[in-house]
Parts: structure tokens; C-alpha cells; sequence
């Protein structure tokens, strides 16, 4: 049989999942220099130029910590949990496509890990299994605490998959695919063609992020964590790399998240204007930029709302979900139908 | 300088004579010792009538005097939020009280009472729930009594 | 091709059968769902090896997203572990589950022993087991039982609304 | 034994590679986590004199011995509820995403499909309205 | 005994039986939430709190056993250790109460300076109580926004009385040292950036849809309420009633300034906050009259019993060195009596009750601490709320443990 394409298909999913870690880990750095900046603080800017080696030196920190397990915990599953929630974040990232089909060393390379049909279906499906990591966590821990921050957590990140799913639907039905490549694709040239501008799909866009923000645990809905109550949540009980892994579980579904948000909405990697006579790596060294960039704002966005909002409380929480996003994604696929039956959105 | 307490004191003068042990004054501050068995009708009147209204019990707390006959004071500090009043009332009990509880009135000698029972181990009849407050549950010692001593050792 | 389709059969059968005794046999309810979870998702996997892709990962986000999450919120909300009687298995229960799986083991043979002699399902489009197949069978084929459905999950709603209720 | 029909061999492929990438991603995942997972138990083992004492690894209850075991308590009912309604409207979704895909396909039927899922739609709708009405998604 | 023991639970469950719907948990003592080591076991029922039974003592240091066993000076730097957001504040009530008792007038600058003392205070409390509420509800920002002001009023704490925290800046009939014009002159630029710096706390939060939801309409008290817990301070006049000390039994002459007392209407979160912040802004205009008339003269009484004599006088003469060695050693007589004094101080109306037999000690001395009372009627306004909101009803009370458990 031929090798050759699972050969590149592994080298894709290396490359990119070391990509992502090495993201995380600048992440957490930017995530510290600009709380700093918000803050009148300077941040870490003591390990390398800048500080930018901090986060090298959290991860050995992490690695060399000792470990505890709690007493009557449940081992398996305690160790199970973050192992879930690491993978389930690293698999959702694959469907996303972060430039076109190129040339490389000869072949011919589709930017992106997993080119499915039901693409969106798959991120969707894994952002879903997350949920177990976080289940786990709380009920291995066997601590009250732990316990009731994983209920909440895992209540919360299913009522906003819902507005989530709901909000990304409209847009399927103005693309008329599931397949991410092929919603990208119609998003090309001008940034009027984008589904945010050409799909009517403003509303349907702010609906997918603000679910997004509470699909990551993110302030101002980081409720399950909220340390002023439930000190840590489902995460109380867990300390060295074993923490470290759901802290980077949920920085790469931020990146997953605003990855979803460019693709469906702002153009995926297309930087919004025509390209011209670019051919070769000249456009897709663009495209790429121009995705990483969006990417790397709608980051910057995560960590600036961090460090302004204060945190909702459960029941409003849950109520902006079920009463709010729920109801309002209904009236905006209810709209892009009627626009897509007569004909105002154009396939 | 001020009279506080002076309004206070001459209500109870006119209409719980009997209940006035005895009465004094320093630093224009007034006190009025009570008859523990009056107590809760004289603060009834205190805080009810609208000529003293003496809303706030701001503190309740006592001093040992542990060589006379009746070795507990429980001092009790009112204030009048409207006549811009303070009350001083003293309440003398045996050892271990009791003196009736005051938490009827105002919610405020809830903890006061409870503290006060823990330094001092003094009751308080009709109390909802008194128990230790500052101290752990199963200390047997009453700090602030004058026996207790500073240094243990 | 038709190789490494074995032995990826191979692989989530066994998966698939080890889940399904844990689900059975484990003390633990907890660990139980989660073996169940388990098991849904390599069915899915058995869905992506006859090309349904759709189906494949609406098994994983229904059931393993959403149905077992029910499940393993009743056992940790209500702490089953503790609830003694859950573990003994009534009379009723010990004489009909086997009789049932024996039933249902015994139409599964049936079927494929009658499908062993016809020919094998021809796929029919490039498009066998995408989103678009399902689709356009699904609203044209079966719009009286996707209209259905609807009403059973209103059904569902309320009577989730109504047993809750009791408690709230 | 199984036996399929290829179509076209190209289509078989790309499903095929397909499947196996999904196989691929989710081992280099594990493969990650796990090493990770690995290192940190190893790692303070070699190099870190100090033993983890007992009470590290109580439960936290703010300093507290816990007062009961954790099982033994019972969770607020609704989020049973919450997951109850959410399988719902998940299943309600997993109907739209094919809905969304082909609704241009039925060119001539597009206003029929369209009032398919409307009918669809607010038959759900009407139990989301039963559901807020009876107050079950106020977080009592 | 296993200081993680708890006995305390199980009388708490003494009194109402068990039910598996309610989950019981204890939080604090050593919680992020708790501002301190406050424990509170509460009852839930889902996200409701059914009963919530706080446990105090954990910094009980007996301080009012101490203090019959120490001269009236010596017990200044206790103070410090009570309220340790604002010790200033606590320096200025322990002699006021003294004073009283001697019967003894200290001089107008004397004054003038313990109304600075006492505002200061006033100010850096509040920052600290701003920043750790709005950290409490998640907003982290404000939190640094406030610490970084809250340090430059350290900063000039530090230069006034030589510590940060444990400034016991007070004497009796008198202070440690006068005050010089260049940290007069620190100080104004200090107070003319204050007001500025609120309304930028306001700006992050007043009009923030969250921190409103969060806020408005939780944890409410009645006026009537209020005053029968014996509340006292900010969360009083949040409820309606503008009782200050301030205004109504001057002090430190502060019938000489103009400044109002705020006060709310709902007597919930918000409201709290509100006056709290007006509050900060009113100290500033405080301090802004002190500072513009600042009276000359001497700071001390001039009593080489009860007031140390200057340390170059000491040293060159023998009659101001037995002075000195007299209250140092020995302390100084008060007349027999008891009096109760009380101040506003951050947290409330911080009262000392002391009775005197004519010892060179307090035969008693009770301390009446705001925020014990304040804390009482936390139970009244979390149970039946939420139990996020517990953490915002801690917050808005702003007990400070060292206070409440004395």
C-alpha cells in the first residue's frame, strides 16, 4: 500500500501539535506580560529576553513537582482525566485549516490534519468527549470541592455546546457544507465575502463567541474554577504536569475556539483581499500569516477580557445560556433560512 | 461636656423605680445598675418607647469582680440612633449567671452574649444558641475571669 | 485495503467486547458508564469503517457527548455507590435480561445469516455516508418520521420537566 | 467476511486516509499526554528528597478534616435536568447540521424543506416554551 | 489534640438532622475567599445556602486578658495587631479612650494630625476592601489597580511612623513625633490623585453590567435590620441610616470639617460599594481641610507624668530621665472609673470600653470591634442565596478577622 500520505499526514500532526504547545506555552507568557501591562505590572521579565523563557521554566517547574494524589481518590480516573482533556483539546484543532494545498518538497500538501466532510461535526464531537475529562476530574478527586466545580463545569460546557453548535449551523446552511476547507474556500477574495459580512452572520458570530468563551472556561464565565467559591474546581486536587495538562487543554481549545471562529466566520486563512499574481510560497506564507494573525487576535482578546470583566454567577451563567444564546440562535438560523430560501444569501 | 446615658436613666427613673439598683456617673458618662429579674422589661421600654428609642445595642460584654458577693457585672452599652444617646446598663450575677438573655430585643447580643459566656462562662437564660464562639468547642477554661491566669507554667 | 480494514475490525471488536464486559461486570457505576462511553465511541469507529461518517460522529456526539454525560451526572449527583439494593438485581431482572439478549442475539444471526447469501449493499453515490446522503434521504425519504421525531422529543422534554419537578 | 464495493478507487483513498489520520491523531495525542503524564511521575522520583506527607494528600476542604465522604452527599437534581434537556436539543441539532447541508440541493423544494424544519422547529420550540414556563431553567 | 479536628461540625449537626440532599462544606479557615481566617460551614441545597454557621477564633490572642496585664502605653502597639488594614485608626481610638478617662485636652495640632491619621486609614482600608472584592467576583484588574495605590499610601505611612503595618503612631496626650512639612507635602500629592484614582475604580466597575448583577439587589439588608445586628459603619449607612461617630459624637475636632456622610437606600452589595467609595472620596476632603489649616504649636501635653519628656531633655536632666523611666517601667495611674469611648474607624464604630480601679492597667478593657458585630449578620444575608454570593456578602461586610476574633 502507499505509505507516503500517512507518512505526511504524521509529519502534520506533529508539526502542528508541537505548534500548539509551543503556542500554549507563549500563551502563557503573553497571557502574564499583558495582564502585566493592564495591571501597571511588569510580568515575568526575569528568564531570558523579556521573560520569554518563563514558560520553559514553569514547564520544569511543573515536571519537577511532587506528586500527590489524594487519599481515597480514584487513581485511574484521576490519572485518566487530564489525559482526556488533553487529548480531546489536541484532536479538535485537526479539522481546521490553516492554508491551502500546497507544493512542498515535491508534494502536494493539504494544509490541514484531517480534511472531513463532517469536519465541523468532529470538532464539535471532540469539544463534546472534553466534557468526560472534566466529569472525571471532579469525581475521582473525591473532594467536595472538585465535585461540585466539575458538575458545574461540565453543566456549563454542555448548555453552551448547544448555542455553539446552533450558532455554527446558520453558517452551514449559508455554505451549504459541513467540510471546513470548503467553507474556507468560499470565503475567498474581498473581506465582504467573508459569512461574518456575506452570510448576514454577525449576530450568528458574537453568538459562537461568547459560547466560546464559556466552551473554554474562560472569565468572565470561568465559574467551574471560580477560586473565590469553589477554589479551584474540578482541578482542586490536582498539582504538577497533571494540572499543568488541563491548563493546556484549555489554552488550546482557546486556540481551537478562535481557530473555529476565523474558519467559519472570517475568512479562515484567507487575509481578505485578492491576491493577485501571488503563486506559490509567497501566498501561502501569506494566507498562513494572515490566519495566524487572526488567530493570534481573537487570542489577545481571550486574555484582555480576562483581565477587565468580573465573573457572572452560576445561575446567571446558565441563565445567559438557556435564555439568552439558546433562544437567539434559533432566531438567527430562522433568519439565514428565510435569507437562504429567497435567495439574499447567494451559495 | 455631654451627659450621656442622663435620658436613659431618668426614663427607667420614671417608670421602673424599682428596678434601679444603684447609679452613678463618670466623665459625663451616666450608668444605671438594673435588678437582673427587670431587665428584660426595662429594655423592652428602653428600646421601644419612641422618647428614648435606644435601637442599637452596641455591646454587651462584663467585668469580674471576683471578691464580692455577687462577682459578675455584665455591662451593657445601648445608643439611640434618633437622640444621638448613650446608655450604659450594668447587670451584677452570681459565678455563672444566669441573667436573661437580651437577643429578643436585639439581634446583636446573639454573638455579644455568646462571647461574653465564653470569656466569662456566664449564662444567658433564653439564649438560642449558646456556645463557645472565640474559643474551640471543647476548651473547659473561662479566659477573662480574673483566677485564669496569664502565664500558665 | 481490504487487509487493514480486518484488522482495524479486529481491533474495535475486541475494544468494543472488552468495553462491554466492563460495563457489565465492574462494581464501580461510575467506571461502568464510563466503559459504556467507551464502547459508543468504538461503535462509532465501527460506523467509519463502512464509510457512514456522519453517522460515525453523531454516535460520539449524542451519545457519547451528551447521553452518557446524563448518565454519569445521575450517578455522581444521586451517589449510587451508596444506595444499597442497587447492586442486588430484582427476580424479574435475573430471568429477563438473559432471555432478552438471548433474543437479540439470536435476530442479529438470523439477519446475518440471511445477509450472507445475498449480495453485499452496493454503495450507491461518492456521497454514501456523507452529510449530504443522510440529508437528502432523510428529508425526502422520511419526513413523516423526522417530523415524528420532534414530537417525541417534546415528549422527552416534558416528561424530563415533570419527573424533575417532583424534586425541585 | 465484510466486503464492499469500491466506487472509485480515489474516493476509497481519501476516506481511507482519512480514517487512518483520525487513528493517527488520536495515538500521537495519547502518546503525548501519556509521556507527559510518565515524566512528571518519574522525574520528582529521581530528584526530590522530600517525601509527600500524608496530609498532602487529604482531600482539601479548607483545612478541615471533611466532615462526610464526599459520596455521600447528593447534588442539586437540576443539573440532571440541564443534561436531561441538553441530549434533547443535541439530538434537535444533530437534524440541522444534514438540514443545513442540502438545503440548496432541493432547489425547487427549497420552500417545502424549509417548512419541514419550520414545523420541526416549532413543535420544539413549544417545548422550550413549556420547559422556561415550568421554570425549569431557572437555577433555583 | 489533631488541629484539624472538627468538633465544631459535629455540634453544628447536632442541632438539625442529616439530609443527603444538602451538601455540607466547609469553607475557610484556609480559603482564598475568606479574608482571612473566617470559616463558615455551610448548608447547600444545590447552589442554594440553607444555613451558613460561621466559626470564629482562629486569630483570638486574648487581647483583652493582655491588656489587664499591661501599663495603658504598652497596649498601644496591640492595636496595631486588630484591625491590620487600618492600624492608624486603631492607634487614634485606644488613646481617645485613655484621654477620656485621664480628663486630659490634648493640643489642636495634636488633633488635627490623629484626623489624618485616622482618614489615612480610612483610605488605605478602603483600597484594600475595593481590591479584594472585586478579586472576589473575578474581576482581577482592579484588584492591582487598588494595591498599587494602596502602596504608595504605605509608602507614606512607612515615612510618617517608620512602620508599614505596626505603626502605633499614637501616645497618650500626645503623638510619636510631629509632622514635617515634606511628608505634608507627600501627602497632598497623595490626596489630590486620590480623587482622580476613584473614578477610575468607579469607570471599571460602576456601570459594568456584571459587577451590577453581581452586586445590585444581593445580600440586602433592611435599615431596621441593620441596626438590630448591631451593624455599624459603611454596610449601616448603605442601609439607610447615617450614623457615623464622626458626626454625631465629634472627635478630634472633626466638627470643624465639612464633609457629608453617604448613604445608600437598598442596603445591598451595590450600595455598600457605593458608599464605601463615596466614602474615600470624602477623606480626601477631609484631609484636604486639614491639611489647609494645619495649626502650629505643640503636638504633646505638656505633663511630665503621663506624656514622655523630649529625649535630648532626658539625657542632660534628672528629673525629665525619672520621668522617663517611670512611665516606661511603671506606666502612669489613671483615676478610677470606666469610661466607653468609640471612633469610626474604616470598618465601623470601633469602641473601647476600659474601667479603671486607679492601677497603673486597666482593671478591664473591652473591645468593642466593628467588625465582629458586622460579621453577625452574615448568616441573615447569605442563607437563602446563592453560594457564589456568599464570597460577595463576605467581601461587601469587609471584616477584618484580626478585629473580629481580637
Amino acid at each position: 500500500m502507499d505509505i507516503q500520505p500517512l507518512v505526511i499526514s504524521l509529519a502534520k500532526i506533529i508539526i502542528i501539535s508541537q505548534v500548539l504547545m509551543g503556542g500554549v506555552a507563549f500563551m502563557t507568557w503573553v497571557e502574564r506580560r499583558v495582564s502585566a501591562i493592564i495591571q501597571f505590572r511588569l510580568g515575568p521579565n526575569r528568564v531570558g529576553p523579556f521573560g520569554l523563557f518563563q514558560p520553559i521554566a514553569d514547564g520544569i517547574k511543573f515536571l519537577m513537582k511532587d506528586e500527590t494524589l489524594p487519599a481515597g481518590s480514584h487513581r485511574p480516573l484521576f490519572l485518566l482525566a487530564p489525559v482526556i482533556a488533553f487529548v480531546t483539546a489536541l484532536c479538535a484543532f485537526a479539522v481546521v485549516p490553516f492554508g491551502p494545498i500546497v507544493e512542498l518538497f515535491g508534494y502536494t500538501v493539504n494544509l490541514v490534519i484531517l480534511d472531513l466532510d463532517g469536519g465541523m461535526l468532529f470538532a464539535l464531537a471532540a469539544t463534546s468527549l472534553g466534557v468526560y475529562g472534566i466529569v472525571c476530574a471532579g469525581w475521582a478527586s473525591r473532594s467536595k470541592y472538585a465535585l461540585m466545580g466539575g458538575l458545574r463545569s461540565s453543566a456549563q460546557m454542555v448548555s453552551y455546546e448547544l448555542a455553539l453548535g446552533l450558532a455554527a449551523v446558520s453558517v452551514f446552511l449559508v455554505n451549504g457544507t459541513l467540510r471546513p476547507t470548503e467553507i474556507v474556500a468560499a470565503q475567498a477574495g474581498w473581506f465582504w465575502n467573508w459569512n461574518v459580512f456575506a452570510g448576514f452572520q454577525l449576530l450568528g458570530f458574537l453568538l459562537f463567541m461568547i459560547a466560546g468563551y464559556a466552551e473554554t472556561n474562560r472569565l468572565p464565565f470561568d465559574l467551574p474554577e471560580a477560586e473565590s467559591e469553589l477554589v479551584a474546581g474540578y482541578h482542586t486536587e490536582y498539582s504538577s504536569m497533571k494540572f499543568s495538562m488541563f491548563f493546556m487543554a484549555e489554552y488550546i481549545a482557546m486556540m481551537t475556539m478562535s481557530a473555529l471562529a476565523v474558519t467559519l466566520y472570517l475568512g479562515g486563512f484567507h487575509p481578505g483581499f485578492p491576491t493577485g499574481d501571488l503563486a506559490g510560497w509567497p501566498l501561502w506564507g501569506l494566507q498562513i500569516a494572515a490566519f495566524t494573525g487572526k488567530v493570534g487576535f481573537f487570542m489577545f482578546l481571550f486574555v484582555w477580557v480576562r483581565w477587565t470583566l468580573p465573573r457572572f454567577r452560576y445561575d446567571q451563567l446558565m441563565d445567559l445560556g438557556w435564555k439568552r444564546l439558546f433562544p437567539l440562535a434559533l432566531a438567527n438560523l430562522a433568519m439565514t433560512a428565510l435569507l437562504v430560501a429567497f435567495d439574499v444569501i447567494k451559495g | 461636656m455631654t451627659q450621656d446615658g442622663k435620658l436613659g436613666v431618668d426614663w427607667i427613673q420614671t417608670n421602673h423605680p424599682e428596678a434601679i439598683l444603684s447609679r452613678g456617673e463618670y466623665a459625663g458618662q451616666h450608668w444605671v445598675q438594673l435588678d437582673a429579674q427587670s431587665l428584660v422589661d426595662v429594655c423592652h421600654g428602653l428600646h421601644g418607647d419612641p422618647d428614648t428609642a435606644y435601637s442599637l445595642l452596641v455591646d454587651v460584654t462584663a467585668v469580674h469582680w471576683p471578691n464580692d458577693p455577687q462577682p459578675m457585672e455584665v455591662v451593657y452599652h445601648l445608643y439611640s440612633v434618633e437622640k444621638n444617646d448613650r446608655l450604659r446598663i450594668k447587670v451584677r450575677c452570681g459565678d455563672e449567671g444566669p441573667v436573661p438573655t437580651l437577643s429578643g430585643i436585639w439581634r446583636s447580643a446573639d454573638w455579644n452574649e455568646r462571647e461574653t459566656y465564653d470569656m466569662f462562662g456566664i449564662r444567658f437564660d433564653g439564649h438560642p444558641d449558646l456556645r463557645r464562639i472565640l474559643m474551640p468547642d471543647d476548651y473547659t477554661d473561662f479566659p477573662l475571669r480574673k483566677e485564669f491566669p496569664l502565664y500558665r507554667g | 485495503m481490504g487487509g487493514l480494514e480486518t484488522v482495524g475490525f479486529i481491533i474495535l471488536t475486541t475494544l468494543a467486547l472488552a468495553s462491554a464486559v466492563v460495563v457489565v461486570f465492574h462494581r464501580s457505576p461510575v467506571i461502568s458508564a464510563l466503559a459504556l462511553a467507551f464502547n459508543l465511541v468504538s461503535i462509532a469507529g465501527f460506523y467509519l469503517l463502512l464509510n457512514a461518517q456522519f453517522l460515525a460522529l453523531l454516535q460520539v456526539i449524542v451519545y457519547a457527548g451528551a447521553i452518557m454525560v446524563l448518565i454519569l451526572f445521575v450517578i455522581m449527583l444521586l451517589s449510587i455507590a451508596n444506595e444499597p439494593g442497587l447492586h442486588r438485581s430484582g427476580f424479574l431482572q435475573t430471568i429477563l435480561a438473559p432471555l432478552i439478549a438471548l433474543g437479540c442475539a439470536v435476530a442479529m444471526g438470523l439477519a446475518v445469516y440471511r445477509g450472507a447469501d445475498g449480495p453485499a449493499y452496493v454503495v450507491s453515490s461518492t456521497d454514501f455516508g456523507t452529510v449530504r446522503d443522510v440529508g437528502t434521504e432523510l428529508f425526502s425519504t422520511f419526513f413523516y418520521a423526522f417530523e415524528a421525531i420532534s414530537l417525541l422529543l417534546v415528549v422527552a422534554m416534558v416528561g424530563a420537566v415533570l419527573l424533575a419537578k417532583r424534586r425541585l | 467476511m465484510l466486503s464492499f464495493s469500491p466506487i472509485s478507487l480515489g474516493f476509497q483513498k481519501l476516506v481511507a486516509e482519512s480514517r487512518l489520520t483520525v487513528v493517527l491523531l488520536i495515538s500521537w495525542s495519547v502518546v503525548m499526554a501519556a509521556g507527559l503524564m510518565f515524566l512528571t511521575h518519574l522525574l520528582p522520583k529521581l530528584f526530590n528528597r522530600a517525601k509527600v506527607k500524608r496530609i498532602d494528600e487529604s482531600p482539601y476542604e479548607c483545612g478541615m478534616k471533611p466532615y462526610r465522604r464526599v459520596e455521600k452527599h447528593r447534588f442539586s437534581v437540576h443539573f440532571y435536568l440541564v443534561a436531561m434537556l441538553f441530549i434533547l436539543f443535541d439530538i434537535e441539532a444533530a437534524f440541522l447540521f444534514p438540514w443545513a447541508v442540502t438545503f440548496r440541493d432541493f432547489a425547487a423544494d427549497k420552500l417545502f424543506v424549509l417548512g419541514e424544519m419550520a414545523v420541526f422547529l416549532g413543535i420544539l420550540v413549544v417545548g422550550f416554551a413549556y420547559v422556561w414556563k415550568r421554570g425549569a431553567l431557572e437555577w433555583e | 489534640m489533631d488541629p484539624t479536628m472538627d468538633r465544631s461540625m459535629d455540634a453544628t449537626f447536632q442541632r438539625s438532622p442529616e439530609d443527603p440532599d444538602i451538601v455540607t462544606v466547609n469553607m475557610g479557615p484556609s480559603h482564598p475567599a475568606t479574608h482571612g481566617v473566617l470559616r463558615l460551614v455551610l448548608k447547600l441545597d444545590g447552589e442554594r445556602v440553607r444555613e451558613c454557621v460561621p466559626h470564629l477564633g482562629y486569630l483570638h490572642r486574648g487581647m483583652e486578658k493582655i491588656a489587664e496585664n499591661r501599663t495603658y502605653l504598652q497596649f498601644i502597639p496591640y492595636t496595631d495587631r486588630m484591625d491590620y488594614l487600618s492600624p492608624l485608626a486603631a492607634n487614634v481610638g485606644i488613646v481617645l479612650a485613655i484621654e477620656q478617662l485621664l480628663d486630659l485636652e490634648v493640643p489642636e495640632r495634636c488633633s488635627a494630625i490623629r484626623v489624618i491619621c485616622c482618614e489615612l486609614a480610612r483610605l488605605g482600608s478602603h483600597l484594600l476592601w475595593l481590591g479584594t472584592h472585586a478579586l472576589d467576583l473575578g474581576a482581577a484588574t482592579v484588584f492591582f489597580h487598588t494595591f498599587k495605590d494602596r502602596e504608595w499610601h504605605y509608602d507614606l505611612v512607612e515615612d510618617l511612623t517608620g512602620a508599614r503595618l505596626t505603626t502605633s503612631f499614637t501616645r497618650v496626650g500626645g503623638m510619636m513625633h510631629d509632622v514635617d512639612k515634606k511628608w505634608l507635602g507627600r501627602l497632598r500629592e497623595f490626596i489630590d490623585a486620590m480623587p482622580g484614582r476613584v473614578d477610575e475604580f468607579e469607570s471599571l466597575l460602576t456601570t459594568n453590567g456584571i459587577w451590577l448583577k453581581r452586586t445590585q439587589g444581593v445580600g440586602a439588608i433592611t435599615r431596621e435590620d441593620a441596626i438590630a445586628f448591631g451593624m455599624t459603619g459603611p454596610s449601616l449607612r448603605a442601609a439607610g441610616e447615617p450614623y457615623d461617630v464622626r458626626k454625631q459624637r465629634p472627635y478630634c475636632g472633626y466638627e470643624n470639617y465639612e464633609f457629608e456622610v453617604p448613604t445608600g437606600s437598598e442596603g445591598d452589595i451595590y450600595d455598600r460599594y457605593l458608599v464605601r467609595l463615596e466614602e474615600m472620596r470624602q477623606s480626601v476632603r477631609i484631609l484636604r481641610q486639614v491639611l489647609d489649616n494645619l495649626p502650629d504649636g505643640p503636638v504633646n501635653v505638656d505633663d511630665p507624668k503621663i506624656f514622655l519628656p523630649a529625649k535630648k531633655r532626658v539625657l542632660t536632666r534628672m528629673e525629665e530621665l525619672i520621668h522617663q523611666f517611670m512611665i516606661v517601667t511603671e506606666g502612669f495611674e489613671c483615676p478610677a472609673g470606666e469610661v466607653y469611648h468609640s471612633t469610626e474607624v474604616p470598618k465601623g464604630e470601633l469602641g473601647f470600653y476600659i474601667v479603671s480601679t486607679g492601677e497603673r492597667s486597666p482593671y478591664r478593657l473591652r473591645i468593642r470591634s466593628p467588625s465582629f458585630n458586622n460579621l453577625a449578620t452574615l448568616p441573615h444575608l447569605v442563607e437563602g442565596g446563592l453560594v457564589a454570593d456568599v464570597v460577595a456578602n463576605i467581601a461587601s461586610l469587609d471584616p477584618v478577622m484580626g478585629e473580629v476574633d481580637r
